[in-house]
C-alpha cells in the first residue's frame, strides 16, 4: 500500500508518549499512589492520541495513513517510517487502551510499584512502535523492545516459579526472532544486491526478486518468530507458564496485545514481502492453527489452575486466528483480524477477572473456590458474560470472529485444494476440527464457571468481596466492547476490509516468473470454486502476461 | 363405535363449517413484496427489554453473608420449600414478575397485532430490519426478522403459552430470593426464541438457537447452589453445542452452494446443488436439530433439565425450545424434500426416540422425569413426521403438544408446590380431593397426550403415524420383512409407543391424584396466579384440534410447501385412514383403561411384572444406560486423551524433550568443555597446541 | 619530519614520554594527584593529535608506520579506552592489592604505546615490536597485584602462553619473509599474487595463531578465563578493550592489507570460519557454567571475539571490515562499562568472600539500584538486543556475512545470541528476581543512606555511567559509529 | 647459499622451534619452559638469518636484532613475574600453580 503522508506527526507523537509517564516516574521519587496516578495519565493521553489517530484515520483511502518518515540511520537505509491501515488502527486502540486499564488497576501490585509502571509503559512505546513502524528493521527494534519490559513483569512481579517463566518467554521468543534478523539480514543483503542501495521499508523489501525456495525459507524464519509469539501449536508452552507467573497486569498485556503481534506480522510483513511462499506454506498453517484449537482447549479442559486454563484458552483462541490467516480468503481472513481484537477484549477481561479473584485470596486453584455466585454476584455476572464472549456466544464479540473463520475455512479450503481427494481429507479436517474446538471452548470455560462460581458457597474462602468501583471501572468498557462487536462488527470489519483487501491482493498478484510456481498456481486455477471469481482472473492474467 | 363418532363429527355444524374454511387460504395472487413494518422490531425487543428492567427493578442481588450462609441456605431448593411451608397461598406478585410478565403479553399482543396484518392478505410475509450485521466477503447477513405464517404459528404458541407460564411462574416463584434473575432470564428467553423464530437467515435463527441455549442453560442452573442443577445446565449446553456445531457446517454447505444464509434463497437454489451436498446439508441440520430438540443420540440432557424450576420446564423444555428443531427443518422444507436418505434417517431416529424414551417413561417415578421422558418421546413424533416428509404434521403436533404439555409440566409443578416440593409420585397419591383444580387440568393433559378421542393429541397423532404410513420416501421402498415396508414397520412403532404413551400417562394419573394420598403434610391447592393458565391451557388441550385442527394443518401445509395437504376431514373418505385411525383410537382406549385400572386395583402387579421381567426393568431403570454409556466412551476418553496430550505433548515432548532437552545439551557440552579447560597451565596449552595441530590438518586435508 | 610522520609518530612520543615522565615523577616524590594528572593529559594529548591522521593516507618513516585513518580510528578508540580504563581503575586498583601507582601508571602507558604501534605497523619489524611492547606491559599489568595469588598467577600464565604465542607468530613472520623476501606489508601485497607458495600460506596461518591469541579466539582462548579473572578488574577492562582493539586493529590491517589476495583469502577462510563458529559456541556454552562474573565475562569476550571475526571472513567483500570495526567499536564501550561496574560493585562488596561471584549479586536490585540498572542495560547490551549499541553492529555482521556467503555462520551466531541471553539474563535473575537472604540485615542501613551512597559521585563511576548513556545513545543514533567504521576502511 | 643449504638450515631451525615447543608443552618448571620459549625464539631468529642471507636482504638480519631486543625484555618481565609467582606460592611449579579455574 501507498503512503498518505500527513504532516501532523501524531504517529510518533502516540509512540513515544509513554515516556511521558516514564520519565517523571524514573526521576521523582513519588508515593505509590503518585505514581499509579502518573502512569494512568500518562496512559490515558496516550489512549487520548490514539483516538486522535483512530478518528483521524480515513477507512475509504486504501493507502497507510497517517504516515511520517525520519532518517533514523540513513547510511544503511534505515528509515523510521511509520503508518497505520485499518488492522493497526484498532490494535493500536486496543493497546492503549488495555494498558491504560492496567495502570488504572495497578492497586494489585504492591512492591516496587514505580518499576512496574515504568516497565509498563515502556512495554507500551515496544507495542506502538510495532504496530506502526513500515519498516522492517525498525518493526524488529520495537519487537525485540518488548522483550525486556515483560521479561521484567514477569520475573519480578511474578508469581513463584516466576524466573524459570520469564527466562523461558525470552528465549522462546529471542530464538524466533533472531531467526528472524537472520532473515531481515538475507533479504536486506538480496535488496541491495539488486538494487545498489539500502531500504528497509515494506514497499521496497517487496520488490526484491527471490528464488522460490529462498523466499520459503525467509518466509520460515519470519513465520517461526511470528508463530511462537502468536503461539501455535508446537511453540507454545511458553504461554501457560507465562501466564501463570505474570502479574495480572502481564498477563492482561500479554494476552491481550502481544499474542496479536504473531499475526500481525504475518498480515504486515510475512503475506507482503513473501506472497508465494505464504500461500504454499498456508495449509501447513492451517493445520497448525486447527492443531492449535483442538490442543488448547483440550487440554484446557484438565488444567486445575484458573490462570492456566484462561492460557490455554488462548491457544486455543489463537489456533483459529492461525486458521482463518492460512485460508487467504476474504471471510476468513476479516475473521482472523476480528479475531485478534475480540481475544484481546474477551481474554484480557478473563486475566482481569482471575485477577481479582487472585488479590482477594491469593490463590488460583479452581478447586479453591465454589459458588462465588451466591457471595459475589456482581463479578459471578461480569465473569459470565466475558466466559460467553470467550466461547463465542452469538451477539458477543467472539462469535463474529469464530463466525467468520469458520464460514471461510469451508470455502477456503477448496479454494486451495478444490476438493482433490487427498485434499478433501485436509477439509474435513480443518472444518471439522475447528467446529470441534467451538464444542470444546464451551466445554472448558462452562466447566471452569461451573466449578468457580455455582455449587455450594466455600466459607473458607476468606476476603472475597465483590467487584470495587475501580474494578467495575474496568470491566464497565470491556463489557461495552463485547457487545457493541458483537451487535455491529461492521464498523471494525469496514476497517479490517481494506488491510484484508492489500493482504489478498498480494496473494493474487503471485509471481509467476518461475516455472514450479506457475505449475503451482495454475494448478490452483484449476480448482477454484466459482464465488472467487476475481481471483482466478486476476490469476489468468498473470499467467498470460508470464507466458508472454 | 368409531361410526358413531364419526357420524357425530360430520353432524357438527362447526367442524364443517371449518372444513369449509380453507377457502381462508390464499388462493389468488399475492404480492410476492413483503409489507416492511418496523413494529416488528419490538417483538424480541419487548421482551430483552423486559429482562433488563425485571433484573433492574428486583433491586440488589442477594448477597450472602460469610458466617450465616451454610446454615440459613443450605441450598435455595431448600430454603424455598422451607419457606413455602409458611404461608403457600400468598399470591402477590413481586415486581419483576409483574415486569416480565406484562413484557411477554405486550409480546404477544404485539404478536396478534402482526398476525392481524398479515392476515389481511396484502402480502405473505412482514419483514423488518434494523441493520447491517456483519459484511465480510461473500457473506452480508442483515438484523433483519420476517414475519411470515409459518413464525407467526410459532410466535402465537411463544407469546401465547409464554405469557401464561410467566403468570404461572409468578406464584411459582413467590418465595424465592432471586425472582429478578429468574424472570430476566425468563423473558431472555423468549427474546432469543422469537429472534431464532422470525430471523430472515439462518444465522440469525442461530443468534436465537444459542440463545435459548444460553437462557435454557442459566435456567437449568438456577438454583446453582446445588451442583447437581449446575451439572445438569453444563450438560444441557454442551449437549446442544454438539448439535449447534452441527447447524454450523449445515449453514456453511448451503453457503458455500448457495452464496446465501436466507431460506428463501437457499430454496431458490436448492436444486442447482449437488445431491451429495443436500443430503449431507440436510444431515448436517439435522444434528443441529436433534440437538436442540433432544433426538437421539443427543437427547440425554433433556430428562437432566428438569433440575431447573418448573415453569422452565414448561416453557423451554416442552413447549417451545425444543421444537425449534422441527420449526428449522420446516423452514427448510424445500432442503429437507431432495434429501431422501436425510428424510429416512429422520424417520428411525425419530421413531426410536419416541419408543425408547416412552419405555423409560413407564418406569419413572419422578413426576417431573415422567413428563420430561415423554417430552422427548412427543418429539420423536415430530420427527417422525419430519421423517415422512410431512412438515406441516410436525409443527401441528408442536402446536396441540405445547398446550398439552405445558399444561402437563405446569400442573405437576403445581402439585410439587402444593405437596411440599415432593417430586416424588409414589409419595402422592389422592390429590384430586385436595387440588380439584389441578386435578381437572392434569386429566385434560393427560387426555389430550394420550391420543384418547378426539383430545388435541389424537388428531395431531394420527396424522402422524397416517404420514407415516402413507410416506411415499426411502421408507416405502425398503422392505423390512415379508411384504411389510420400513414406513409399516416405523407406523407399528409408533402406535406401540402411541400405547405406552397412554400407559405411563394415565399411570402418573393415577398415582398422582386418585388413590389414598402417601406423603407427608397436608397438601393443598396453589394460588389464583397458578391455578388459573392451568384452566385456560386445559381448554384448547381438550378441543384445538377438534375444532381448529384441520384449518391449521391445512394452514400449515400451505406455507411450508408440503405436498401432505390431507386434513382429518379430507381423509376421512380414505379407507385405509379409516382403519388405522380406528386402531389407535382402541389401542390407546384399551392402554389407558388397563393403566387406569392397574393402578387402581392392581396395585401390587408392575412390582410383580417388574421383578418377572428384572431385566428389562433394571434397563428402563437405567434409562438403556446411554448416559452411563457415553460417559464411558466419548466423556472419560477425552478426558484421557486431554490428560494424556497436556503430559505427553506439553511435559514431555516440548518442554522436556524440546526446551528442558536443548538447555541440557548446552549444560552437557559446558561441563564437558569445562572438565577440558581444568587449569594448569600445562593442559591448557597441550589443548591449544593440539587443536591448531588439527586445525592446520583440518585445512591440508580441505 | 612530514606532516604524516609527525602525525602518525605524535601519539606514539606523547605516550612513551608520558609513560617515562610518570616515572620520572614518582623518582622526584611528587605527589600521586600530579602522576595522575600526567597520565591523563597523556591519553587526552594523545587522542587530540591523532585526529590529524585523518588527513593522511600514507605510508611513513621509510614504510614502517602507516598514516592514514584506519589508524586514526583506531589510536582515537585506543587512547580513549585507554583513558577510560585508567580512570575506571584509579581508586579500584589499591582496594585489589595493587602497591605502587606509579609502576601500573606507565604500565598502562607503555601498553597503550605497544597498542598503538602494533596498530599503525606497516611492516613486520614494527608490528612485532609493537606486538611485544604491548603483551610484555600488560603482563606485568596483570601480576600488579603483587600479593596477590590469582594476580601473580595470571600473570605467568598470560606470560607464558603469551610468549608462546608470539613465538608461533614470529615464525609466521619469517616464513613469509623467507617466501617473499619483503617485511612490509605493501611489498608483500604485490608480490603475492605472483608467488604461490605453501610457505605463505603456512606462514598465514601461523600469524593467525599469534593473532587468535591476542584476541582470544578458540581454540587459543585458553589463557583468557584464568588471566581476565586473576588479574585486577580495571586491568582486565584494559586488556578487553585496548589489547583487543589493538590486535584486532593490526589483525584486519594484515588481513585486509596484507593478505588480500583472493586465493589466499580463499586458502585461509577455508578454516577461519571454524575459529568463529568455535568461539561463538564455546564462549557462550561455557560461560553459561561460570559462578565468577569475571570468567564470565571472559567467556563471553571470547564469543563476541567470534561474532568480529564473522567480519574477517567477509574481508573478500565490501563491508567486511566496517562491520569487524563497528562491533569491536560498539563491544568496547559495553566491555568498558561491564568492568567497571564489575570492578565498582566488587569494591563496595568487599566484606564478601566471593568478590566477583554471580552468587553475590543476589538482591542488588535492592541494595545498589543505580549500578544494578546500569549493569542490567550493559548486559541486554552485549546480548545484543535493540535498541541498544550491540545490536545494529550484529545486525552488520549478519549482512556482511550472507554477502561472503556465509549464510550458516549468521545462523549459528544468532542462535550463538539466543544462548547468550541465558547467562546474561541469569545476572538480571539475581539482581531483581531473587532476594537475599542474608542481606535482611544489612537493608536495616535505610534506604536513605543507600541512595546517598549512590549519589556521591565518583571518577570510575563517572565513566561507567558515560559508557552506559553512550550505549544507549549510540544505539539510538549509530551514525558516528558508523562513520567511524566506516571512515576506516575508506 | 645454495638451496640445499637454505633448506637444511630452514630444517635445523624447525627442529628446534619442535623441541622449543614439546619442552613447552611437556615441562613443569616455569623457568625452563621460559627457556624453551627462549629456544623457539632462537630458532626463528636462526629463519630469519637463513632467509636473510638467502634472498640476499638484510631486513631479515635487522629483524633479528629487533627480536634480540625483544626477547631481552621478555626475560627480564617472565623472570620478575615468575619471581613474583614464587612469592606467592612458594613453588614455581606450572601444575601447582593452579589456583584460578572453573
Amino acid at each position: 500500500m501507498d503512503l498518505t503522508f500527513s504532516s501532523s506527526n501524531l504517529l510518533s507523537l502516540l509512540v513515544f508518549s509513554p515516556l511521558l509517564g516514564i520519565i517523571p516516574l524514573i526521576l521523582l521519587k513519588v508515593s505509590n499512589k503518585q505514581a499509579g496516578l502518573i502512569a494512568s495519565a500518562s496512559s490515558f493521553i496516550s489512549f487520548i492520541i490514539s483516538l486522535k489517530v483512530f478518528l483521524s484515520f480515513d477507512k475509504n483511502i486504501n493507502t497507510f495513513q497517517l504516515a511520517e518518515s525520519f532518517d533514523w540511520f540513513p547510511s544503511i537505509g534505515l528509515k523510521f517510517i511509520l503508518g497505520v491501515d485499518g488492522l493497526s488502527v484498532w490494535l493500536i486502540l486496543l493497546t492503549t487502551f488495555l494498558t491504560f486499564l492496567v495502570s488504572v488497576s495497578y492497586s494489585s501490585v504492591s512492591e516496587k510499584l514505580r518499576g512496574y509502571l515504568c516497565n509498563l509503559l515502556f512495554l507500551e512505546v515496544g507495542m506502538l512502535g510495532t504496530f506502526v513502524s513500515l519498516d522492517v528493521l525498525a518493526f524488529y527494534v520495537f519487537w525485540e523492545l518488548m522483550l525486556i519490559p515483560m521479561y521484567f513483569l514477569i520475573g519480578i512481579w511474578g508469581g513463584k516459579n516466576r524466573v524459570y517463566a520469564a527466562l523461558k518467554f525470552v528465549i522462546y521468543t529471542a530464538f524466533g526472532s533472531l531467526l528472524m534478523l537472520v532473515a531481515i539480514s538475507y533479504l536486506e543483503f538480496k535488496y541491495a544486491s539488486q538494487v545498489g542501495s539500502m531500504s528497509f521499508f515494506l514497499n521496497d523489501l517487496s520488490m526484491t526478486s527471490l528464488s522460490f525456495n529462498e523466499e520459503l525459507l525467509l518466509f520460515l524464519a519470519f513465520a517461526i518468530a511470528f508463530l511462537i509469539k502468536v503461539p501455535v501449536f508446537p511453540f507454545h508452552t511458553w504461554l501457560p507458564d507465562a501466564h501463570v507467573e505474570a502479574p495480572t497486569g502481564g498477563s492482561v498485556i500479554l494476552a491481550g496485545v502481544l499474542l496479536k503481534m504473531g499475526i500481525f506480522g504475518l498480515v504486515r510483513f510475512g503475506i507482503v514481502l513473501f506472497p508465494n511462499a505464504t500461500l504454499y506454506a498456508a495449509p501447513v498453517l492451517a493445520i497448525l492453527g486447527v492443531v492449535g484449537i483442538i490442543f488448547g482447549a483440550l487440554v484446557a479442559w484438565v488444567q486445575t489452575d484458573m490462570k492456566k486454563l484462561v492460557a490455554y484458552s488462548s491457544v486455543s483462541h489463537m489456533g483459529f486466528c492461525v486458521l482463518g490467516f492460512s485460508m487467504l480468503n476474504v471471510e476468513a481472513f476479516q475473521g482472523a483480524l476480528l479475531q485478534l481484537i475480540n481475544h484481546g477484549v474477551s481474554t484480557a477481561a478473563l486475566f482481569f477477572l482471575v485477577g481479582v479473584l487472585y488479590d482477594r485470596t491469593h490463590t488460583r486453584e479452581i478447586s479453591a473456590y465454589s459458588g462465588l455466585a451466591a457471595k459475589v454476584p456482581l463479578f459471578a455476572t461480569v465473569f459470565m458474560i466475558f466466559m460467553l464472549s470467550s466461547i463465542g456466544l452469538p451477539l458477543t464479540n467472539g462469535f463474529v470472529g469464530e463466525f467468520l473463520i469458520l464460514l471461510g475455512t469451508f470455502k477456503g479450503i477448496f479454494f486451495l485444494h478444490g476438493g482433490q481427494i487427498h485434499s478433501l481429507v485436509l477439509t474435513v479436517i480443518c472444518t471439522t476440527g475447528a467446529v470441534a474446538g467451538v464444542v470444546l471452548g464451551a466445554l472448558y470455560m462452562i466447566s471452569l464457571y461451573r466449578r468457580v462460581v455455582f455449587g455450594k458457597y466455600d466459607t473458607s474462602i476468606h476476603g472475597l468481596t465483590d467487584l470495587s468501583l475501580r474494578e467495575i471501572f474496568v470491566f464497565f468498557p470491556l463489557l461495552i466492547l463485547v457487545f457493541f462487536i458483537g451487535l455491529y462488527p461492521n464498523y471494525i470489519l469496514k476497517d479490517l476490509e481494506q488491510t484484508t483487501n492489500f493482504s489478498l491482493e498480494q496473494i493474487q498478484n503471485v509471481r509467476v516468473d518461475q516455472p514450479e510456481i506457475l505449475n503451482k498456481v495454475s494448478k490452483l486455477k484449476s480448482n477454484l470454486p466459482p464465488s472467487n471469481k476475481v481471483l482466478n482472473n486476476t490469476i489468468d492474467k498473470n499467467i498470460e502476461v508470464s507466458n508472454i | 363405535m368409531f361410526s358413531i363418532f364419526k357420524d357425530l363429527i360430520l353432524s357438527l355444524p362447526l367442524s364443517s363449517s371449518l372444513t369449509q374454511s380453507e377457502v381462508v387460504l390464499p388462493v389468488g395472487e399475492i404480492s410476492n413484496s413483503p409489507l416492511v413494518d418496523s413494529r416488528l422490531l419490538f417483538l424480541p425487543l419487548i421482551p430483552l427489554v423486559g429482562a433488563l428492567l425485571s433484573y433492574l427493578v428486583g433491586g440488589k442481588p442477594k448477597v450472602e453473608d460469610d458466617h450465616h450462609s451454610d446454615h440459613d441456605h443450605g441450598s435455595s431448593h431448600d430454603s424455598h420449600a422451607h419457606h413455602g411451608s409458611h404461608d403457600s397461598y400468598k399470591s402477590g406478585m413481586s415486581l419483576s414478575a409483574i415486569v416480565a410478565t406484562t413484557a411477554s403479553s405486550l409480546s404477544f399482543v404485539l404478536t396478534l397485532l402482526l398476525f392481524t396484518a398479515l392476515g389481511s392478505g396484502v402480502s405473505d410475509s412482514i419483514v423488518a430490519s434494523a441493520w447491517s450485521w456483519i459484511d465480510a466477503g461473500d457473506l452480508n447477513v442483515d438484523f433483519k426478522f420476517r414475519f411470515d405464517h409459518l413464525s407467526a404459528v410459532m410466535c402465537l404458541v411463544i407469546t401465547g403459552i409464554g405469557s401464561l407460564i410467566h403468570l404461572y411462574a409468578s406464584g411459582y416463584m413467590a418465595e424465592d430470593p432471586h425472582q429478578p434473575r429468574f424472570f430476566a432470564y425468563l423473558n431472555l428467553f423468549l427474546s432469543a426464541m422469537l429472534i431464532l423464530v422470525l430471523g430472515d437467515n439462518l444465522l440469525l435463527t442461530f443468534v436465537g438457537w444459542e440463545g435459548v441455549g444460553l437462557c435454557s442453560y442459566l435456567l437449568i442452573g438456577f438454583w446453582f447452589k446445588e451442583m447437581d442443577n449446575a451439572k445438569a445446565g453444563q450438560k444441557a449446553f454442551i449437549v446442544n453445542r454438539i448439535g449447534d456445531a452441527g447447524f454450523l457446517l449445515g449453514m456453511f454447505t448451503l453457503f458455500y452452494y448457495t452464496g446465501s444464509l436466507s431460506p428463501s434463497d437457499i430454496l431458490a437454489k436448492v436444486h442447482n446443488m449437488p445431491a451429495l451436498a443436500i443430503e449431507v446439508a440436510a444431515i448436517l441440520l439435522l444434528i443441529g436439530a436433534a440437538g436442540k430438540s433432544a433426538q437421539i443420540p443427543l437427547y440425554i440432557w433433556l430428562p437432566d433439565a428438569m433440575a431447573g424450576p418448573t415453569p422452565v420446564s414448561a416453557l423451554i423444555h416442552a413447549a417451545t425450545m425444543v421444537t425449534s428443531g422441527v420449526y428449522m427443518v420446516a423452514r427448510l422444507a424445500g432442503l429437507f424434500s431432495a434429501a431422501p436418505h436425510a428424510l429416512l434417517l429422520v424417520s428411525i431416529i425419530g421413531t426410536l426416540t419416541a419408543f425408547i424414551a416412552a419405555t423409560i417413561a413407564l418406569v419413572q417415578n419422578d413426576i417431573k422425569k415422567v413428563l420430561a421422558y415423554s417430552t422427548v418421546s412427543q418429539l420423536g413424533f415430530m420427527f417422525m413426521a419430519i421423517g415422512a416428509g410431512a412438515y406441516s404434521v410436525g409443527l401441528y403436533h408442536v402446536v396441540t403438544h405445547a398446550f398439552f404439555k405445558a399444561l402437563l409440566f405446569m400442573a405437576a409443578g403445581s402439585v410439587i408446590v402444593g405437596c411440599h416440593h415432593e417430586q416424588d409420585m409414589r409419595k402422592f397419591g389422592g390429590l384430586f380431593k385436595y387440588m380439584k383444580f389441578t386435578g381437572i387440568s392434569y386429566i385434560a393433559g393427560t387426555y389430550a397426550i394420550s391420543g384418547l378421542p378426539y383430545g388435541s393429541g389424537f388428531f395431531s397423532k394420527d396424522s402422524v403415524l397416517w404420514a407415516t404410513y402413507s410416506s411415499t420416501g426411502l421408507a416405502s421402498t425398503i422392505e423390512v420383512s415379508n411384504g411389510i415396508f420400513l414406513n409399516q414397520a416405523l407406523w407399528g412403532v409408533g402406535i406401540l409407543t402411541a400405547a405406552l404413551t397412554a400407559f405411563y400417562m394415565t399411570r402418573s394419573l393415577f398415582l398422582t391424584f386418585f388413590g389414598t394420598y402417601r406423603g407427608h403434610g397436608t397438601p393443598h391447592e396453589t394460588s389464583f396466579n397458578m391455578v388459573f393458565p392451568l384452566l385456560v391451557l386445559s381448554v384448547p388441550s381438550l378441543i384445538f384440534s377438534f375444532l381448529y385442527g384441520d384449518t391449521l394443518l391445512t394452514y400449515l401445509a400451505h406455507w411450508t410447501r408440503s405436498d401432505f395437504l390431507g386434513g382429518h376431514h379430507a381423509l376421512l373418505e380414505n379407507h385405509t385412514y379409516h382403519q388405522l385411525e380406528t386402531i389407535s383410537m382402541w389401542v390407546a382406549l384399551i392402554s389407558a383403561g388397563l393403566s387406569g385400572l392397574i393402578y387402581t386395583f392392581a396395585k401390587g402387579l408392575p412390582a410383580k411384572i417388574s421383578s418377572l421381567l428384572s431385566p428389562i426393568y433394571k434397563l428402563l431403570l437405567g434409562k438403556w444406560y446411554v448416559d452411563e454409556l457415553y460417559n464411558l466412551v466419548i466423556v472419560l476418553p477425552l478426558r484421557g486423551i486431554s490428560r494424556v496430550f497436556f503430559i505427553l505433548f506439553d511435559r514431555i515432548l516440548i518442554d522436556g524433550l524440546l526446551v528442558t532437552g536443548s538447555s541440557v545439551v548446552v549444560d552437557v557440552a559446558g561441563t564437558t568443555l569445562k572438565k577440558i579447560h581444568s587449569g594448569t597451565m600445562k593442559s591448557s596449552l597441550s589443548l591449544m597446541f593440539s587443536l591448531f595441530v588439527f586445525i592446520i590438518l583440518f585445512w591440508v586435508i580441505l | 619530519m612530514s606532516p604524516a610522520e609527525l602525525a602518525a609518530a605524535s601519539p606514539l612520543i606523547i605516550t612513551a614520554t608520558g609513560a617515562c615522565l610518570v616515572l620520572l615523577l614518582e623518582v622526584l616524590g611528587f605527589s600521586s594527584l600530579i602522576r595522575n594528572f600526567v597520565v591523563i593529559c597523556t591519553f587526552v594529548l594523545c587522542l587530540l593529535t591523532s585526529f590529524r591522521l585523518g588527513d593522511f593516507n600514507d605510508v611513513v618513516f621509510s614504510g614502517s608506520l602507516f598514516s592514514d585513518s584506519l589508524t586514526m580510528i583506531y589510536f582515537a578508540a585506543i587512547s580513549l579506552a585507554g583513558l577510560f580504563t585508567y580512570l575506571i581503575s584509579f581508586k579500584a586498583l589499591k582496594g585489589e592489592g595493587v602497591t605502587s601507582g606509579a609502576e601500573t601508571d606507565s604500565l598502562f602507558l607503555f601498553s597503550t604505546a605497544g597498542a598503538l604501534l602494533l596498530v599503525s605497523a606497516a611492516n613486520f619489524i614494527t608490528l612485532f615490536v609493537g606486538f611485544e611492547l604491548l603483551s610484555l606491559s600488560v603482563y606485568a599489568l596483570s601480576g600488579s597485584a603483587l600479593k596477590q595469588k590469582a594476580s601473580s598467577e595470571s600473570a605467568m600464565k598470560y606470560f607464558i602462553m603469551g610468549s608462546f604465542s608470539s613465538a608461533f607468530l614470529l615464525y609466521g613472520l619469517a616464513l613469509i619473509y623467507g617466501a617473499t623476501g619483503f617485511i612490509s606489508y605493501a611489498e608483500i601485497a604485490a608480490v603475492i599474487p605472483s608467488i604461490r607458495s605453501q610457505l605463505i600460506i603456512l606462514g598465514v596461518l601461523l600469524i593467525m595463531f599469534g593473532f587468535s591469541f591476542k584476541v582470544s579466539l578458540v581454540p587459543f582462548h585458553v589463557w583468557t578465563p584464568d588471566v581476565y579473572q586473576g588479574a585486577p578488574t580495571s586491568v582486565t577492562a584494559f586488556m578487553a578493550v585496548v589489547v583487543k582493539l589493538a590486535a584486532f586493529g593490526a589483525f584486519l590491517r594484515l588481513f585486509s592489507y596484507c593478505f588480500s589476495d583472493p586465493i589466499l583469502f580463499e586458502s585461509w577462510s577455508k578454516v577461519g570460519w571454524l575459529l568463529a563458529v568455535l568461539s561463538m559456541t564455546v564462549g557462550n556454552v561455557l560461560a553459561i557454567q561460570q559462578k565468577s562474573i569475571k570468567r564470565m565475562l571472559a567467556y563471553s569476550s571470547i564469543a563476541h571475539a567470534g561474532y568480529v571475526f564473522i567480519g574477517f571472513l567477509a574481508l573478500g567483500q565490501n563491508g567486511g571490515g566496517e562491520a569487524a570495526t563497528y562491533y569491536l567499536l560498539a563491544y568496547s564501550f559495553m566491555s568498558i562499562a561491564s568492568f567497571g561496574l564489575v570492578s565498582l560493585i566488587s569494591n563496595n562488596t568487599k566484606e564478601q568472600y566471593d568478590m566477583d561471584s554471580i552468587a553475590s549479586y543476589r538482591g542488588l536490585g535492592e541494595k545498589k539500584p543505580l549500578y544494578a540498572l546500569l549493569l542490567t542495560i550493559v548486559l541486554i547490551a552485549l546480548s545484543g538486543m535493540p535498541p541498544l549499541i550491540g545490536f545494529i553492529g550484529k545486525f552488520f555482521l549478519f549482512t556482511v556475512a550472507h554477502e561472503a556467503g556465509y549464510t550458516g555462520l549468521a545462523i549459528v551466531a544468532a542462535i550463538n545470541s539466543v544462548i547468550s541471553l541465558y547467562y546474561y539474563l541469569n545476572i538480571i535473575v539475581q539482581m531483581y528476581f531473587t532476594k537475599d537472604e542474608n542481606a535482611s540485615a544489612k537493608s536495616e542501613l535505610g534506604s536513605e543512606e543507600m541512595i546517598k551512597q549512590q549519589v556521591q559521585m565518583s571518577i570510575p563511576k563517572f565513566v561507567v555511567i558515560l559508557c552506559t548513556l553512550l550505549i544507549i545513545v549510540f544505539g539510538l543514533y549509530n551514525r558516528p559509529l558508523y562513520l567511524a567504521a566506516e571512515l576506516a576502511f575508506r | 647459499m645454495n638451496e640445499l643449504g637454505l633448506h637444511f638450515n630452514l630444517l635445523i631451525s624447525a627442529i628446534l622451534f619442535c623441541i622449543g615447543v614439546a619442552g613447552v608443552l611437556t615441562r613443569k618448571n616455569t623457568i625452563v619452559i621460559f627457556m624453551c620459549i627462549e629456544l623457539m625464539l632462537n630458532a626463528v631468529n636462526l629463519t630469519l638469518v637463513t632467509f636473510s642471507v638467502y634472498l640476499n636482504n638484510i631486513n631479515g638480519q635487522i629483524f633479528v636484532f629487533f627480536v634480540m631486543a625483544v626477547a631481552a625484555a621478555e626475560a627480564a618481565v617472565g623472570l620478575a613475574i615468575i619471581l613474583s609467582v614464587f612469592r606467592n606460592f612458594l613453588t614455581v611449579e606450572s601444575d601447582e600453580v593452579a589456583e584460578l579455574a572453573g
